[in-house]
């Protein structure tokens, strides 16, 4: 399979470097994300992880490098980009005013799929009670539950996925991550937590930190 | 009925909701949320009977104060539910949900402007002929004023919305989105008042209700780019 | 060729040492300007007929008015251009645009109303331009609070770039609504300035003082978005060393 | 060309428009000197918040040259 999965990349970066109110939070990152592969990005707090996501998922416009997706770079591939994207952000996309079967369906899932991923996040009887009554960790399960439903896009960005889960969500969500990878899926996600995943990479970007002394001798950027 | 079996019947692919569906699950909030659609009736209603309080109760002068009054009382309702136009969608995350879907968050925009519109300006438009005959609004006025009314509130939801969009990730937004909406309501305020001033003094009003048509048609074009760019500026922060 | 100029331009620090050179120059030009014109204008331009000494106001009024209006425009295009290409000096252009805007909007209304006492007898009138002139305070009020609203300058920037673009759609039709709405309300007795001819003899100091305004207007543009650029660009070691530099020069501070 | 008014006490009154005309350049040329002296204002407020962290770093060195003396002893 490695012999196989530089010739399909799914998601390609190449000497990626992304800055935040001026200051560079690193430099020089790249990495290859091939169908059924997993990457993980370690790091600190306000070591640009967040940021990371965003610019991967074409929301923050101030980066520098290449970001390819299917061997296309952006900004053109996004529209295609986006059609195999789900993303799961530290805001979850959840909407109060809704049940969790009335939130899934607006992200496209019928009612026996629903009913379904519901059940998996362990939030049955739960589906017709509106989110905002629900406590903070069981709307994070209504988020998660997209990965649940049958059809999930092909590409997975998560922030944090296992935050605020129990040990039985921890075991079921990475059940589900394995089980995205033997579809041939592909993922990206930050977590504090170590994962159990087969085949997992590994970032830490403490590795491609930026030193600020050095950045301010030369450092002058024209745009952005 | 299940609602969410409606929703996933208008079907879609990964990209998200199709049209029809975004407009159900936007009235489906809007109308479970009672209190955003009272309020804003609630202080038109309110601050219009103070009217009288503040400058007597003489007929004549109530007649002349009217249709400005309750054009500004429109205006200032609509300005007041417009804050909440993006907020909950931008907390809960659902907003950088639907701007990453292939859906262009335009029609997203206008479908929220729409439905804004739906709960707040058509029940203004349609109560002001009451208010009208409560500040003894002259009898020529009130076909004009219920129509320049539904047409001005409708260009104020999709003004409003650019603002709201601009505000939506500031922690108390109220009085600045007033500041920055307040003069791109002008024109809409004068053509609004001058229709059914012209009315009352028994002159054609038909030009400036063109004329407001004209400027809805020209906000529903372009408020949405704008209030969907600057939803793209106010998630990034 | 172009391009890289162009590219140039937009180096913070190319335009804050290009600049510098310009600057006593173009201060020079507008106070000679504005002094010839405001000594010409007051002392030596004929009388008007009807108005009397009072239109010797037009003088600061008309180029703050003209000033006012343009500035929003800079400031607009400046906010396009850093939306567009992204370019950061643009943004730190279009902030300085705003502040400098607001001030020569608040002098053409206040020499407006001042000069409406003698005129109509009282200090304000709901006169057509200078309702719109009071609108144009509130745009650049509402860009100006909506940059101070947010902690982050990168966000900011494309905010108020966004807003001013919306008000320079808007500006014409607010301009235009307020001139019906004028003379639907009060048809027009005196107008403060009337755009018929003018006697060479009041026009050419009218001329000068327009012309001294935009060399001031340039000055202050230029200088104004040099002390942005040392603010935003801090951490860099040429601003550190421009800053640290004057101080050993003495107090060459001008 | 030639000077409009008879004499200088003349031309500060104006007819009694004096008082409008000399208000509104007064306040004129007073708001423009605002907006001119801001910039150098605000170019010698960075300077001193400069010489403020220069000084900061500098004391933060010498503590710790200090302390890389002291530890061998």
């Amino acid at each position: 399979m490695p012999a196989n999965s530089e010739s399909h990349s799914l998601l390609q970066v190449r000497n990626l470097s992304c800055q935040r109110d001026g200051r560079r939070l690193f430099a020089g990152l790249s990495f290859t994300l091939p169908a059924s592969g997993a990457l993980q990005i370690e790091g600190a707090n306000g070591a640009g992880k967040t940021t990371l996501l965003r610019t991967l998922i074409g929301s923050a416009g101030d980066y520098d490098g290449q970001i390819l997706w299917d061997g296309r770079p952006f900004p053109a591939s996004l529209p295609q980009f986006r059609e195999s994207l789900l993303y799961i952000g530290h805001r979850a996309g959840v909407r109060g005013g809704l049940t969790p079967l009335e939130n899934l369906a607006w992200y496209g899932a019928n009612r026996s799929a629903a009913m379904q991923a519901l059940e998996q996040v362990d939030l049955f009887g739960f589906e017709d009670s509106l989110c905002q009554n629900l406590s903070a960790g069981q709307n994070r399960r209504v988020a998660l539950a997209r990965l649940f439903l049958p059809d999930a896009p092909s590409l997975w960005i998560l922030d944090e996925p296992l935050a605020a889960l129990d040990v039985a969500g921890v075991a079921a969500l990475q059940g589900q991550m394995a089980v995205h990878l033997s579809r041939g899926g592909a993922m990206v996600f930050t977590s504090h937590q170590p994962v159990a995943l087969a085949g997992l990479q590994g970032i830490q970007l403490a590795d491609f930190a930026v030193d600020e002394l050095a950045e301010s001798a030369g450092g002058e950027h024209v745009f952005g | 009925m299940s609602s969410a079996e409606s929703l996933s019947m208008a079907g879609r692919n990964h990209g998200g909701p199709s049209l029809a569906a975004l407009l159900r699950v936007e009235l489906l909030l809007a109308l479970r949320k009672r209190a955003d659609i009272a309020n804003p009736l609630l202080f038109f209603v309110t601050v219009l009977a103070l009217l009288p309080l503040g400058v007597g109760p003489e007929p004549d002068l109530l007649a002349r104060l009217a249709p400005g009054m309750i054009w500004v009382m429109a205006l200032l309702a609509t300005l007041l539910s417009q804050e909440s136009l993006f907020r909950s969608d931008f907390e809960d995350g659902s907003l950088e949900q639907q701007a990453l879907s292939s859906q262009p968050l335009y029609f997203a925009v206008l479908i929220k402007a729409a439905v804004h519109w739906l709960v707040t300006g058509l029940p203004l438009a349609l109560l002001s002929p009451m208010l009208g005959l409560m500040l003894n609004l002259p009898a020529a006025g009130y076909f004009c004023l219920l129509v320049s009314l539904l047409l001005g509130t409708a260009s104020m939801s999709l003004i409003g919305a650019v603002g709201a969009a601009l505000t939506v990730a500031l922690r108390r937004p109220g009085l600045l989105l007033a500041l920055i909406v307040m003069p791109l309501y002008v024109p809409v305020l004068i053509f609004g008042t001058g229709a059914v001033q012209a009315a009352i003094d028994g002159y054609v009003f038909g030009p400036q209700l063109a004329i407001l048509a004209a400027l809805l048609a020209a906000a529903a074009a372009l408020a949405p780019l704008a209030a969907a760019g600057a939803i793209r500026i106010s998630l990034d922060n | 060729m172009a391009w890289q100029w162009f590219h140039r331009l937009g180096s913070p620090r190319w335009f804050y040492q290009k600049t510098g050179a310009w600057l006593p120059w173009l201060a020079l030009a507008s106070v000679i300007l504005l002094t010839v014109g405001s000594v010409w204008g007051l002392g030596f331009a004929p009388q008007d007929a009807k108005q009397g000494n009072s239109y010797r106001i037009i003088y600061i009024h008309v180029p703050a008015s003209f000033l006012a209006l343009a500035g929003y425009y800079i400031m607009a295009i400046s906010g396009a251009i850093g939306l567009i290409w992204k370019m950061k000096l643009s943004f730190a252009v279009m902030r300085a645009a705003a502040p400098i805007g607001a001030v020569l909007t608040v002098i053409a209304l206040f020499t407006g109303a001042v000069w409406g006492k003698p005129t109509w007898g009282t200090y304000w009138v709901w006169d057509a331009r200078i309702t719109s002139m009071l609108i144009l305070l509130f745009l650049y009020i509402g860009v100006i609070a909506l940059a101070r609203a947010f902690s982050r300058e990168q966000v900011a920037d494309k905010a108020c770039a966004l807003l001013a673009l919306v008000g320079t759609v808007n500006i014409p039709i607010i301009y235009k609504s307020v001139d019906w709405w004028f003379t639907l309300h009060q048809p027009a007795t005196i107008k403060l300035t009337q755009s018929s001819s003018i006697d060479p003899s009041m026009f050419y100091p009218l001329l000068t003082m327009i012309i001294g305004f935009y060399c001031m207007y340039a000055w202050s543009l230029i200088a104004h978005t040099r002390t942005l650029v040392l603010q935003r660009e801090w951490r860099t070691q040429w601003v550190q060393q421009e800053l640290s530099g004057m101080e050993t020069q003495g107090k060459g501070g001008k | 060309m030639q000077f409009q008014f008879a004499s200088f006490a003349d031309f500060l009154t104006m007819e009694g428009h004096g008082i409008y005309v000399w208000i509104s350049y007064g306040v004129t040329f007073a708001l423009l000197a605002a907006l001119a002296a801001f910039p150098l204002l605000r170019r010698r407020q960075l300077q001193r918040e400069l010489q403020r962290q220069q000084r900061i770093q500098q004391r933060r060195h010498q503590a710790e040259k200090e302390r890389k003396t002291v530890e061998p002893a």
